[in-house]
């Protein structure tokens, strides 16, 4: 079983490149989904402290 | 008397040429510029023969580049100032008219000294005598393209650093850049090189309407 | 006499502000309309509206043509000085003059009467040279060029001295008389004109 | 034939302005969430674990599920940023202006993992991180265009004179860009033969082939979501003075 899980990571050698790929991928897509969250986040706290 | 299309580009033309040589710079530093950066590769790199010649191409294309966008950015940002833009644009007159008047102007000013000094760095750069003949035409088309190309840049970063405008610019220059480069380069290897001087002057017949046009809306986007 | 402009309903709204709201006025021949303001209060704005360098405002601005129909174009002869003057540093004051008449062809003995009307003499040399207040004085002088249906003038009256805005006035005066009006914009009330239009949205 | 035109244009618009947009926006937001990422997932595990193994390339060519889609997104999410401008030009229309904005930043990161996955992708197979090919020259111009777009865009504090501002670009863009492409494609034939493309299997199997399509497909979705939530905080920021922001996202009554 855990040598099963590492052949798939391991790719023969190859998964360095694959799993930096999709970390890459992962990573910029998280940080577009978290800036916009981030912006409404803030605008929304801002009014919130202004409202009481 | 009522004016027509040719009078409104004459006039616009025989205005910035008058006031482009009563003020000696707009031509002269242009030029110095790009005869500043042609002669840095030799020193830079080598001034091995063989080397300069597979170089120079793409040095002088560069050089040109870089030139006339540097000079570009003032092309409306003095009318805009003093208000002669306004005038301009409220009359009846058609306003991309004006733009191409200007552009052209800019042109003459700058990118015909270039075209001059380009034969000159051809001597420095050892370019065979052969290959002057399509630099000098694809340096026509290219230069004006870049020109329009820089218009619109300008028009869009008014009374922002140029800097801004050359982000703008730079990406959108690559074809007249390659195809530039390509028409020389294949003219020093004794190949055909009407094919890329015969797309540029279609990119240019295209954008001529197609980016004057634009450049109108982007001026006029600075009075909002 | 009809009216040569009118504007119904025209509000603007810039960003969040609203600069103006429902602005209604006629523009009459041979009268005036003075626009008051602060900064940024939209002066600037509303006179670009009338004009169609921009187009932003909600509302309807009819214009009389020569027919003494109105229609939303504009047919009458207008003349525009935004805030900057319009002058060229590298042009000669005689040569400026040339340059603005250039659509309606004016002879060289107009040119030099109009420059001499507002006291400027030496004809020949360049804008760069002259004060800014020389550089009004040419810019009043290209009022006189033609006779205008309309100007829209951006605050005439800023920067000058008192004799130069006595000349201001008198010449709006003798403009006035021959059928011309004026939409002039300032920050505040000037004698040449009752008919005032107050742009004070509060920020 | 008309009337229709225009009633489906007023539709459009009134979807368009702010409060209802951020309304109905709301409502799918969750549903678009779930969809998108279960896709996206899915795909990528499909493609990553249980598609056959290349016999040229070995496992490393799995990254073609993550490059592959991320380049096509890059491209027609330039398209779509054209037309939005095409449509903020004429129409005046003030949401294709902030679609416009908010998609430029998408499109600028699946341009850069697009071409970061071709580098890595690139070592394995060419033996160096960078190589002057055809393609990722024109995808790297992409991306500078991209940045052009942005760094326009942030530059003017006019938002909605910034948003005509780059829609004018991105039309400029759209012409020059197939320009951009051929004139690379000559180049590359002109100084060296092209040795190097980026599908090494030209006749990919229907098991390679399926999970590449879903992966293209819940790239589109993630795009879509991320265009959505981009949006809504655009809208919300411009019109952070407005009531009914106070009332929609905040659920204030003031």
């Amino acid at each position: 079983m855990i040598e099963q899980i590492s052949t798939i990571i391991s790719m023969d050698g190859n998964g360095l490149y694959v799993w930096s790929c999709l970390f890459i991928l992962f990573f910029i897509i998280g940080i577009n989904i978290y800036l916009p969250n981030r912006k409404l986040n803030r605008i929304y706290k801002e009014n919130k402290a202004k409202a009481q | 008397m009522k004016s027509n299309i040719y009078n409104w580009f004459f006039l616009i033309l025989r205005r910035d040429l008058l006031m482009a040589f009563r003020r000696s710079s707009t031509y002269i530093t242009p030029l110095i510029f790009f005869l500043i950066v042609i002669s840095f590769f030799p020193i830079a790199l080598s001034p091995d023969q063989d080397f300069l010649r597979s170089l120079a191409p793409g040095v002088i294309w560069i050089a040109a580049l870089l030139s006339s966008l540097l000079a570009i950015e003032t092309i409306f940002s003095e009318d805009f100032r003093d208000g002669t833009l306004d005038e301009f644009f409220i009359s009846n007159d058609p306003s991309f008219v004006l733009v191409f008047a200007k552009v052209l102007c800019h042109w003459l000013v700058t990118g015909f000294p270039i075209l001059l000094a380009s034969l000159i760095s051809s001597l420095i750069l050892y370019l065979p005598v052969s290959s002057l003949l399509p630099m000098i035409c694809s340096l026509i088309l290219g230069t004006f393209f870049m020109s329009l190309l820089g218009a619109i840049g300008a028009a869009l970063s008014l009374g922002k650093s140029a800097i801004l405008s050359a982000i703008i610019v730079l990406p959108f220059s690559i074809p007249t850049l390659l195809m530039g480069t390509a028409a020389v380069s294949s003219a020093i290897d004794y190949q055909d090189y009407s094919g890329f001087l015969l797309i540029m002057g279609a990119m240019l017949a295209i954008g001529v309407p197609g980016l004057c046009l634009l450049t109108v809306e982007a001026i006029l986007l600075n009075y909002e | 006499m009809l009216p040569k402009l009118k504007v119904s309903n025209l509000s603007c709204r810039r960003a969040d502000n609203q600069l103006f709201d429902d602005l209604n006025f006629e523009v009459h021949p041979g009268q005036n309309i003075e626009i008051i303001g602060s900064n940024g209060s939209g002066k600037t704005t509303l006179l670009r509206i009338l004009l169609g360098l921009i187009d932003i405002g909600n509302g309807e601005m009819e214009w009389l043509d020569n027919e003494n129909n109105y229609n939303n174009f504009r047919s009458i002869d207008c003349f525009y000085q935004g805030h900057s003057l319009g002058i060229k540093n590298l042009l000669s004051a005689q040569e400026n003059l040339r340059l603005s008449s250039y659509s309606f062809g004016v002879s060289e003995e107009k040119i030099l009467s109009s420059l001499n009307r507002v006291g400027i003499n030496n004809h020949s040399s360049f804008a760069s040279e002259m004060s800014v207040g020389q550089k009004k004085r040419i810019s009043i002088a290209r009022w006189l060029l033609k006779d205008f249906g309309i100007y829209f003038i951006d605050e005439p009256f800023s920067a000058l001295d008192d004799q130069a805005s006595s000349l201001i006035v008198e010449i709006i005066e003798e403009l006035n008389a021959k059928g011309a009006s004026f939409v002039i914009t300032g920050h505040r009330p000037s004698e040449i004109t009752s008919n005032q239009i107050t742009l004070d949205h509060e920020v | 034939m008309n009337k229709i035109w225009n009633y489906i244009k007023d539709w459009f618009i009134e979807m368009g302005s702010p409060p209802l947009f951020f309304k109905w926006s709301s409502k799918i937001l969750p549903w678009l969430l779930f969809i998108s990422i279960t896709v996206f997932i899915v795909g990528l595990l499909w493609g990553l674990f249980y598609s056959p193994t290349d016999y040229k390339q070995g496992d490393v060519y799995r990254i073609i599920y993550i490059h592959v889609p991320s380049a096509i997104l890059g491209q027609s999410i330039f398209m779509f940023m054209a037309i939005c401008g095409f449509i903020t030009m004429v129409w005046r229309v003030k949401i294709s202006g902030m679609l416009l904005k908010s998609a430029a930043p998408i499109g600028a990161s699946f341009t850069l993992i697009a071409l970061l996955t071709g580098s890595i992708w690139g070592k394995p197979t060419w033996g160096t991180w960078w190589v002057w090919d055809a393609r990722l020259t024109s995808t790297l111009i992409l991306f500078f265009i991209y940045a052009a777009i942005i760094g326009l865009h942030s530059s003017i504090d006019n938002k909605t004179k910034a948003d005509r501002a780059i829609s004018i670009l991105s039309l400029v863009g759209i012409a020059i860009i197939p320009i951009i492409k051929k004139s690379v494609d000559w180049w590359q034939t002109l100084h060296q033969p092209s040795t190097f493309s980026l599908t090494s299997a030209p006749s990919m199997t229907p098991d390679m082939y399926q999970p590449l399509l879903l992966c293209v497909l819940g790239f589109y979705l993630i795009f879509a979501l991320l265009l959505t939530m981009n949006l809504r905080a655009e809208v919300v920021i411009r019109e952070k003075n407005r009531s009914w922001v106070s009332k929609q996202f905040l659920n204030l009554e003031r």
